[in-house]
């Protein structure tokens, strides 16, 4: 049984530690906000210029000037603070941000990625990706294993354009979780979803990869 | 002595505005959007606009009505979905966007207004935003020179501003606004309440009245939400998880 | 979960301190100065420090109680008047000095913190500054390349700051203390007044918890002044001028 | 009759224009706020981060965190703003602050300007000096017109080392005031102190000028 949606954003929320700063994208990753372990304490940033995002405000008490990344209205916690774009990006680019969690389009064995954009597709621009995997330390994409089509999404290289280059560490799936070391020790399958065999992930996928001793 | 105060939008952009200029507008999304100048915009029907900023509205609001409008040439943001009109005029070839990363984007204004012609990032190394750009390597990693920008005009949007021009912002209707004000030739700040000097705190003014050129209060404004996300009230401790 | 809250000055230092390292200290002059963090400094002895910051104290107050201990190494700094030990080290070779312009040492040391490796100036072309540096024109006027600056350690000083290292400054006492909030792998903060989470108000913290990572209440602060210039009352009318 | 300390300050003054953002260095250039024009609004700005610096306080009310950046304590106005140095010099260095008015040591008729080290004497550092001449448009630079020992201190080049070039637009001595084309176009005697002749201030000056066509 491959991982759902949802188990997916929980082996992402295992990369969580205990003080950590993090930016999650949209998507998958927004789950990861409703699973941070118990008693740890995870302070989220929305790239637009805030600290301590919190959770949906309740019906009816939404704030037009309190918005998060992906224009979605959001709350303030007692932690929290604002701040402009350039200060926001400052603290990315600078290494501050612990973890960053993203979807992906494709990711190569040496932890390239592309995410946001597909030639002759519309183009609606990069946003802040490029700036976060550049600048987070620890970057982690979460997506589908393949394309609609079957064809893999984890490959030697990738073909559509990229949103950096050697900024992946980690990659989860719906079939398991590979680390990649970006230093050019390229990838290892570290884990398998419940009840996917290696003969499965390795068909589906075309980047090389070494397998992680327990695995194999 | 001169006032910086205006009596409205049209009147805070007499005589500044011409064909083939430059001009950069605050705002993340609709967020901290000068509604009031844009419209004033879009109603002078100045022509060939080059438009910096994160975003360039979305359908029916904001930079849109200008774009609608036929009066923008060229766009420089980081992120323009949610906006039918200038997709379909990208694709057809109606106009010309530079993309930027959004942190790119904040930093080449920043360092427009202070005087920086140009800096290094990592951000877009190895990517088509490095293309034509001349790279380097800075203890080991390489990164990318990108340069300042500024603007013939910079319009921005705060809630509450001072007669001096101090201004302050609201939340994240903060965004691009502070770096904006500092990179126009000319800046002009809409607000939502314009108070004397003395009422806003020192220790917490955000841009200092020597960037903004003009200001006065702004009108109507919409407010619009792009993506309203709630929750219901009996969920509460669910919800609360982060 | 861990607290960033220490005791004290020395208790937030444990650990964090070897010979040679580099170590920044907020502060222009007197002013804003992370006064019982630089004793704890003192007391440490941790020896051959490169000590970055505006000024390096002056006679009998702040980092001139490290200096005098012969602590320090190297220097960067835009200004070190009115400190005679400083002087006389320096002009015996007792110590290095590298003197950076006030507005491009703030500069590198914002750089530093926000992943910038370098930028250009058109500060210090044509002077010894430019000496031993890339220089380069934009727009037909020449610049000096600058680099950026971080440090093994910052200390700063805040007015208010709450226990999830949220800090407020107080009037001119912010001066380089939030850059350099940001350019330390590790930041300490002392602050005047240690609250809870939810007493500043987000729209009005200065530097953002992210960048500090242990903090506590100081005590005794003496807050010299060292050019105390007043005015006397019956002259009010005049002094007013401006 | 030279001019004395406070006259000179007060031809400086009358480059203030209404509306002006200032920054004045220390000595004579003090003076000058003193002096501002009535019927004219001129903001003070402080390069340790203050936009609006009022007067000294009365006694008994200086406040430690509240001082100039030549470290005397001072007061705010109504319209004052605090702000980081690193704002405070985004300020200067982006041209926003319209004039600053400095002490030399030396200046060239080319509108080179030292002021900050005599070799050989005790190193001070040069503060905040390159960043305002080369950051703000227009410069003054008000200073005795020669050594005690009467050697010239307006030269053909400056012997000390130097704070920028090309950055003085106008030079205000005890003798009068020189126009400087910092673009390459030379110096300019445009006044002379009442009581000076052109003799004297030739005999005084080692930097070629012209006269402006009233003097001549």
């Amino acid at each position: 049984m491959a991982w759902t949606r949802e188990e997916m954003a929980a082996r992402a929320a295992r990369e969580l530690r205990d003080g950590y700063y993090v930016n999650l994208g949209v998507g998958i990753p927004t789950l990861v906000a409703n699973m941070i372990p118990p008693g740890i304490k995870v302070t989220l940033q929305s790239e637009n210029g805030m600290l301590g995002m919190g959770p949906f405000p309740y019906e009816g008490e939404a704030d037009p000037d309190l918005i998060n990344a992906g224009k979605q209205t959001i709350t303030e916690l007692p932690h929290s603070s604002y701040f402009s774009s350039a200060d926001s990006f400052g603290m990315i680019r600078g290494g501050h941000i612990n973890l960053s969690i993203l979807g992906g389009m494709q990711v190569n064995e040496q932890g390239d990625l592309a995410n946001w954009m597909v030639p002759g597709k519309m183009i609606k621009g990069m946003g802040g990706a490029m700036d976060l995997v550049a600048g987070v330390p620890r970057v982690v994409v979460v997506m589908e294993h393949t394309e609609k089509s079957g064809a893999p999404k984890f490959k030697r290289q990738c073909t559509l354009p990229l949103t950096g280059t050697a900024v992946v560490d980690l990659l989860i799936t719906e079939l398991g979780a590979f680390e990649i070391d970006s230093r050019g020790g390229g990838a290892t399958l570290i884990e398998l979803a419940d009840g996917v065999g290696l003969d499965e992930i390795q068909s589906k996928t075309e980047a090389h990869f070494r397998v992680c001793s327990t695995l194999a | 002595m001169t006032s910086k105060v205006y009596p409205d939008a049209a009147a805070s952009l007499e005589g500044l505005l011409f064909q083939g200029m430059t001009i950069m507008a605050g705002g993340f999304g609709l967020c901290g959007v000068p509604e009031n100048l844009i419209l004033a915009l879009r109603n002078s029907g100045v022509m060939d606009l080059t438009v910096i900023g994160n975003n360039v509205g979305c359908d029916n609001h904001g930079m849109w009505h200008v774009l609608t409008n036929g009066q923008i040439k060229k766009v420089l943001a980081s992120y323009v979905g949610e906006n039918k009109v200038l997709e379909q005029l990208y694709m057809n070839g109606g106009i010309e966007i530079e993309f930027n990363p959004q942190g790119t984007l904040a930093e080449r204004i920043r360092a427009g207004g202070a005087g920086i012609p140009a800096f290094y990032t990592r951000t877009g190394y190895g990517t088509a935003v490095a293309e034509g750009k001349e790279t380097r390597q800075f203890q080991g990693e390489w990164h990318v020179m990108e340069t300042g920008l500024t603007a013939d005009l910079s319009l921005v949007k705060a809630w509450k501003g001072d007669t001096e021009g101090n201004l302050v912002y609201r939340k994240t209707a903060r965004n691009f606004n502070p770096m904006i004000a500092t990179a126009g030739n000319v800046t002009v700040a809409e607000v939502e309440e314009l108070v004397q000097p003395g009422e806003l705190e020192p220790d917490q003014i955000h841009t200092p009245g020597i960037f903004v050129q003009r200001i006065f209060k702004g009108t109507q404004y919409v407010k619009y939400i792009e993506r309203l996300t709630t929750r219901p009230r009996q969920a509460a401790a669910a919800g609360e998880a982060h």
